[in-house]
């Protein structure tokens, strides 16, 4: 594809996913009230408040954008770009149909997983730089998380890419026609959950959402944030989940793959309900404390992982 | 330090509590919808704003000035000035802080003439704080304003003393 | 209180963002952006989750899913940054104060302030104490007053409604108590003090003998401290201490009379580790000096209090500026 | 992990977890002296809600009083105006008919479930945060809490601050369908709290996030004078009700739950076990409901006629959170001439400097969760 066509695809792929991504909060909100038994927004856009993200991107972007004083001000205004971009570069390469991906590039699982771990610093730049005591805590919470969980995700991202022999994405998709790599006996299943769980780590999700823990410290990183640079966070959170349920669903569902849908629409389909699957886990379940949290890294997630690793391996190479 | 929990509990419990929140996800919701459902007030409810009341029959407002319901008031936020003629006290001026009222009820159950009630609407949010200053004619506007409330002088007391 | 949405036409929610004009085959959409901003606010007003007393408790029941102010697009964030409507639920006291007005610089404009029940109006039947503030607009200002005790969950909704209402319409006119900042220091008239002749019944020992009658209690298994307080008899200040034994479910008190001008007593933390707080207590409000005490500095009120507010000599109402009207002002005022 | 604490003044690392925090109970400011994350000293400042209240009962006549009182301690009212109610008529000598009396332990036990589900809902906001799990238990908790509430709004006029109790009897009186009502909400709150029970009992997170956390020596929660779910957590069976029984307690049989080694989780334990004995008494006092009536004095017309010999009382009451005395010394007045309220959640958070150090500070917040301070209370 010529360089212009590029681009354009480029421009309107970051539409969409914006787009989709506000009404990723609606949905979230809805989601959550039905499950606390209750409605969620309601009166904003008169059926079911469909008008409720575009109020609440508008009025953050109204909003005045505080910069403390003592804060270091490049940094700060760095920080909440640095996550944005990061969580969105993760979508260049992503296949979302049987056919079309933006950039077509034979390593897309090794260039995923570096992309994941730039986000991290992003949060570390904005605890550090908030100059705020409750952000300090939570950037390093977020580090030590963030670094640790990068260890099961890699391991477990693996084991697809040994099934099919290659780190290509459409190359993946192919070697799951008809079966798809969850339905393995036990390595399919321990791969998707401990991935499952990596992810959750890493985009700092409930039960592991200990660097923006309401209710120790206040509002984690972002606690000096308002107006636009909260939304980017707000944002960049839902961004990166999107694309980890994006990942979900074409390593281990098979993608496009589907009896009579076109490829596109069982991606989405499957994104969709692995992102309801999070909701649910998210509305669901308590906080772990940071030492359990890497107690159950290094303790159980990697080793897991590993053995995992070394079974799939067994298995390629017994036949064939 | 923390507890070891097996492992095959540890899976049962995880989807127990995922079973658990998925059972609401189908239970109707208990929300009122409130500018459009109400929700039904019961007979004694005492949140309203107050009014002070008419006799019926002779047109005459209720009040006879007495400062009872002054003196018993826990937050001191009713005034009242009486003067007499006509043979009965009447009340000159009557005015109720609703800013510092404490939805109490003593007042009402202290009325010896069902004078003073509360009504079953509440007061509306105000953007002044004198608005909430219920002086005579406002109290008395009131009446017409809501229905009155089930609680009333008389039928507290002998609610407190059964006449045999 | 009518209601206040009217329900029966049904909209696609734009109703006030601007005015649909349906030509032949095109739909035109007129909005100004203040409209559109003024829209945009009203529709998802994010409060502070900050709660002081038993309005806080009301203010969660309607944040619960019987009443869901979700429905409005309201959700509570934990933080003053991102939060543009500060909701006070309670009684204001002084020392809270200073950190309520720093909470609202905290926030970004544009910022509205509820002041939910009779504490956060007008400090309801605590107004007269010396230790609260007589409403919440000496404070920081208000946008709108929700009365009740505690205001019923509906009484919230209206009064987010009528907040939203207030947006909407653009003329958002926060109340500041400015007029009665201008307080000179008014005493009061000091009541003559009659000596009472209560009679004083339970064990009075010496306040020399306080350790040792402790010690020996405690080995006696006295092991439980109920509570150590005092009384101001205006001719003696006695210093009440109750103790029991769980076990056999008995209880000794007794007490120690201090003549009022420098009333010492030893303290018995030594014995008991739960005296440090009541010691400091009877200290901040009575100015009973407990020697031998860990750290005796006040508890209750803020540091720099000059006073002990529960003794007889201390009156009710003592002005402390800018938080108090004069008592002629208030009464005049509240005539008005 | 007992290494030496060199005791520098803010050489740690001093946060504060301020006045306004989503976990604070209320207004509480605990200043963490930490060390990376876990807690070396900590500091505890209350007294953002002084109220006054003890300075304003001295100018306020005997029976307008309950009413203030409710204020206290706002999660369950009807037990500060029940202690101080109880107070007066020890001082005054006024006996109260049975029925009235059996109305009291009616409502105080209602609303000690109230308090105990709002405890429960706040505590799943502490481990779990307002954007997560916790809130979905917060919300269940409040949904369960509105059925009881209706209940008294029927039954008294208002939500929680009922005004129920007078000097001398109670208020209102039960109405007609009140039985019906009552008993559908007790079958309905049982099934729902033993499914917030099997839910929780063995969540892991749960478990691991309570279990050994904030362990309170039976001995030192009785110096620091704890009581109440706090104190029998740790083991001490000392609960008011039964050891000095008031208000025809004694014609009611219930357990009293005790915890075994004093985390976190017992406290929970002692709370959800009290629910269900509470919702059992309720069950024997609507039974057993006397006929008679519910005031022992003529109604209350002027407040300057109550006025009670010279002389001392002290009432106790068993509140959720603990012992609730009322300590009134009368001269003969309608007005009270001291009056002092001992308040179970002063002496339940004056634990927090002894059993904090050590833990981090999601402990922190599970600790004081677990103590359950409401600060009207402390700070009366």
């Amino acid at each position: 594809m010529t360089s212009t066509e590029n681009i354009a695809q480029g421009i309107i792929l970051l539409g969409a996913i914006l787009l989709i991504v506000t009404y990723l909060t609606w949905l979230e909100r809805k989601f959550a009230a039905r499950l606390q038994s209750r409605i969620g927004p309601y009166w904003v856009g008169r059926p079911h408040g469909w008008l409720q993200p575009i109020a609440d991107a508008l009025k953050l972007l109204i909003k005045e954008d505080i910069t403390p004083s003592k804060s270091d001000r490049f940094l700060f205004n760095l920080a909440p770009v640095w996550v944005v971009v990061t969580s969105l570069l993760g979508f260049a390469f992503l296949p979302l149909t049987a056919s079309w991906v933006l950039v077509n590039i034979d390593l897309g699982l090794l260039y995923f997983s570096a992309i994941g771990s730039l986000i991290v610093i992003g949060i570390f730049i904005a605890g550090w730089a908030s100059n705020n005591k409750y952000a300090l805590i939570s950037a390093l919470r977020a580090a030590a998380q963030v670094v640790a969980y990068e260890v099961p995700l890699l391991l477990s991202l693996l084991v697809p890419a040994v099934f099919a022999g290659s780190l290509d994405f459409q190359d993946i998709i192919r070697a799951q026609d008809g079966h798809w790599f969850i339905l393995f006996p036990v390595v399919g299943q321990i791969s998707f959950l401990t991935f499952l769980l990596a992810a959750l780590a890493e985009g700092n999700r409930i039960p592991f959402d200990l660097s923006e823990a309401e209710s120790e410290l206040v509002a984690g990183f972002n606690v000096e944030y308002s107006g636009m640079k909260f939304a980017y966070f707000y944002l960049a959170e839902y961004v990166h989940l999107l694309a980890a349920s994006l990942l979900v669903s074409i390593l281990f569902l098979g993608g496009p793959l589907g009896p009579f849908f076109s490829g596109g629409v069982w991606v989405a389909i499957k994104t969709l309900l692995v992102f309801l699957g999070v909701l649910w886990i998210r509305w669901s379940f308590l906080r772990v404390r940071i030492d359990q949290l890497m107690m159950l890294n290094w303790k159980v997630l990697t080793p897991l992982t590993l053995v995992n690793l070394l079974l799939a391996g067994l298995w390629v190479s017994l036949n064939g | 330090m923390a507890q070891k929990v097996s492992n095959a509990r540890l899976v049962k419990v995880t989807l127990l509590a995922l079973w658990f929140t998925l059972k609401n996800l189908f239970r109707k919701p208990v929300t009122v919808q409130y500018p459009i459902v109400k929700r039904p007030i019961p007979e004694r409810w005492r949140g309203g704003t107050f009014a002070l009341t008419t006799d019926k029959e002779t047109e005459e407002e209720n009040c006879i000035g007495c400062k009872l319901c002054e003196k018993i008031c826990p937050s001191g936020v009713i005034a009242v000035e009486m003067e007499k003629h006509g043979g009965r006290g009447w009340a000159k001026s009557f005015i109720l802080d609703l800013q510092g009222c404490l939805q109490c009820e003593l007042c009402v159950q202290v009325c010896p003439t069902d004078a003073i009630v509360m009504l079953y609407g509440m007061e509306a949010p105000v953007t002044r704080r004198e608005d909430l200053i219920l002086d005579k004619e406002k109290l008395m506007a009131n009446e017409g304003l809501y229905q009155a409330a089930w609680a009333t002088g008389l039928k507290l007391q002998n609610l407190h003393e059964p006449k045999k | 209180m009518g209601t206040s949405v009217d329900e029966k036409k049904p909209r696609l929610g734009l109703e006030t963002l601007g005015e649909l004009i349906r030509l032949p085959g095109l739909n035109v959409f007129l909005t100004s952006t203040k409209e559109l901003f003024s829209w945009a606010e009203k529709s998802s007003l994010w409060p502070l989750s900050f709660g002081l007393a038993c309005c806080a408790i009301e203010m969660m029941a309607t944040f619960a899913s019987r009443f869901d102010l979700d429905r409005f697009g309201v959700i509570a964030r934990a933080s003053p940054r991102q939060s543009d409507l500060m909701i006070i639920a309670g009684t204001v006291t002084i020392k809270m104060a200073e950190r309520i007005k720093k909470l609202y610089n905290q926030m970004p404009f544009p910022k509205w302030v509820i002041a939910a029940g009779s504490c956060a109006i007008s400090g309801d039947h605590y107004r007269h104490i010396y230790s609260v503030v007589p409403g919440v607009d000496w404070v920081i200002p208000v946008d709108v007053y929700v009365s009740g005790c505690p205001p019923t969950p509906e009484a919230f909704m209206e009064g987010i409604i009528r907040l939203q209402r207030i947006i909407t319409e653009g003329k958002t006119k926060p109340h500041l108590n400015t007029a009665y900042n201008k307080i000179e220091q008014e005493t009061l008239k000091a009541k003559p003090q009659k000596t009472l002749d209560i009679p004083k019944t339970g064990t009075y020992i010496l306040p020399g003998e306080v350790p040792a009658f402790a010690r020996d209690l405690r080995e006696r298994g006295f092991d439980f401290l109920t509570y150590i307080t005092a009384v101001d008899y205006v001719d003696t200040l006695d210093v009440a201490y109750n103790v029991r034994s769980l076990e056999n479910n008995e209880e000794q008190t007794w007490k120690v009379s201090l003549e009022p001008s420098n009333p010492i007593v030893p303290s018995i933390t030594s014995m008991y580790k739960g005296a440090e707080w009541h010691e400091r207590e009877a200290y901040d409000l009575f100015g009973i000096d407990f020697t031998g005490h860990p750290d005796l500095r006040r508890i209750l009120l803020p540091d720099d209090w000059q006073g002990y507010p529960l003794k007889k000599s201390y009156l009710m109402d003592t002005p402390k500026p800018p938080y108090r009207p004069s008592r002629k002002e208030y009464e005049a005022w509240k005539k008005e | 992990m007992e290494e030496r604490v060199i005791e520098r003044e803010f050489g740690e690392f001093a946060l504060n977890m301020g006045p306004q925090h989503p976990s604070t109970h209320g207004v509480f400011r605990l200043e963490l002296h930490l060390r990376g994350e876990t807690v070396v000293k900590v500091i505890p400042h209350i007294g953002y809600l002084h109220r006054g209240v003890e300075k304003l009962s001295e100018t306020l006549d005997y029976d307008i009083l309950p009413p203030v009182y409710e204020r206290d301690d706002y999660l369950s009212p009807t037990a500060n105006s029940l202690a101080f109610v109880l107070a007066v008529e020890k001082l005054a000598g006024i006996e109260v008919p049975k029925r009235a009396s059996y109305l009291r332990v009616l409502v105080a036990e209602l609303q000690r479930v109230t308090s105990h589900l709002v405890w429960l809902g706040t505590f799943g906001l502490d481990l779990g945060g307002a954007l997560g799990g916790g809130s979905t238990l917060f919300l269940y908790c409040f949904r369960e809490r509105e059925k009881i509430l209706d209940l008294l709004e029927a039954l008294t006029g208002t939500r929680f601050h009922t005004n129920m109790n007078q000097i001398g009897g109670v208020r209102y009186d039960v109405y007609a369908s009140f039985d019906g009502d009552l008993s559908q909400t007790i079958g309905y709150l049982k099934k729902r709290i033993s499914e917030y029970k099997d839910m929780l009992e063995n969540n892991p997170v749960f478990l691991k996030r309570t279990k050994g956390v904030g362990v309170v020596r039976p001995e030192l929660a009785k110096e620091v004078g704890a009581s109440g779910p706090v104190l029998r957590g740790s083991g001490v069976a000392y609960d008011i009700r039964k050891n000095k029984p008031y208000s025809d307690y004694t014609e009611f049989e219930f357990r009293i739950p005790v915890g075994r080694n004093g985390d976190a989780y017992d406290r929970y334990r002692v709370r959800l076990e009290e629910m269900f004995e509470s919702l059992s008494i309720i069950h024997q006092v609507m039974e057993g409901l006397p006929e008679g009536p519910i005031h022992s004095r003529k109604p209350v017309k002027i407040a300057l006629l109550l006025k009670p010999p010279k002389g001392e009382a002290y009432a106790a009451v068993e509140s959720p959170r603990g012992e609730l005395g009322v300590f009134i010394v009368s001269d003969g007045s309608s007005k009270p001439y001291r009056v002092k309220v001992r308040s179970p959640s002063f002496s339940n958070i004056a634990l927090i400097p002894y059993i904090l150090p050590g833990h981090l500070i999601a402990d922190a917040v599970a600790i004081l969760g677990s103590l359950d301070p409401v600060f009207g209370d402390v700070d009366r």
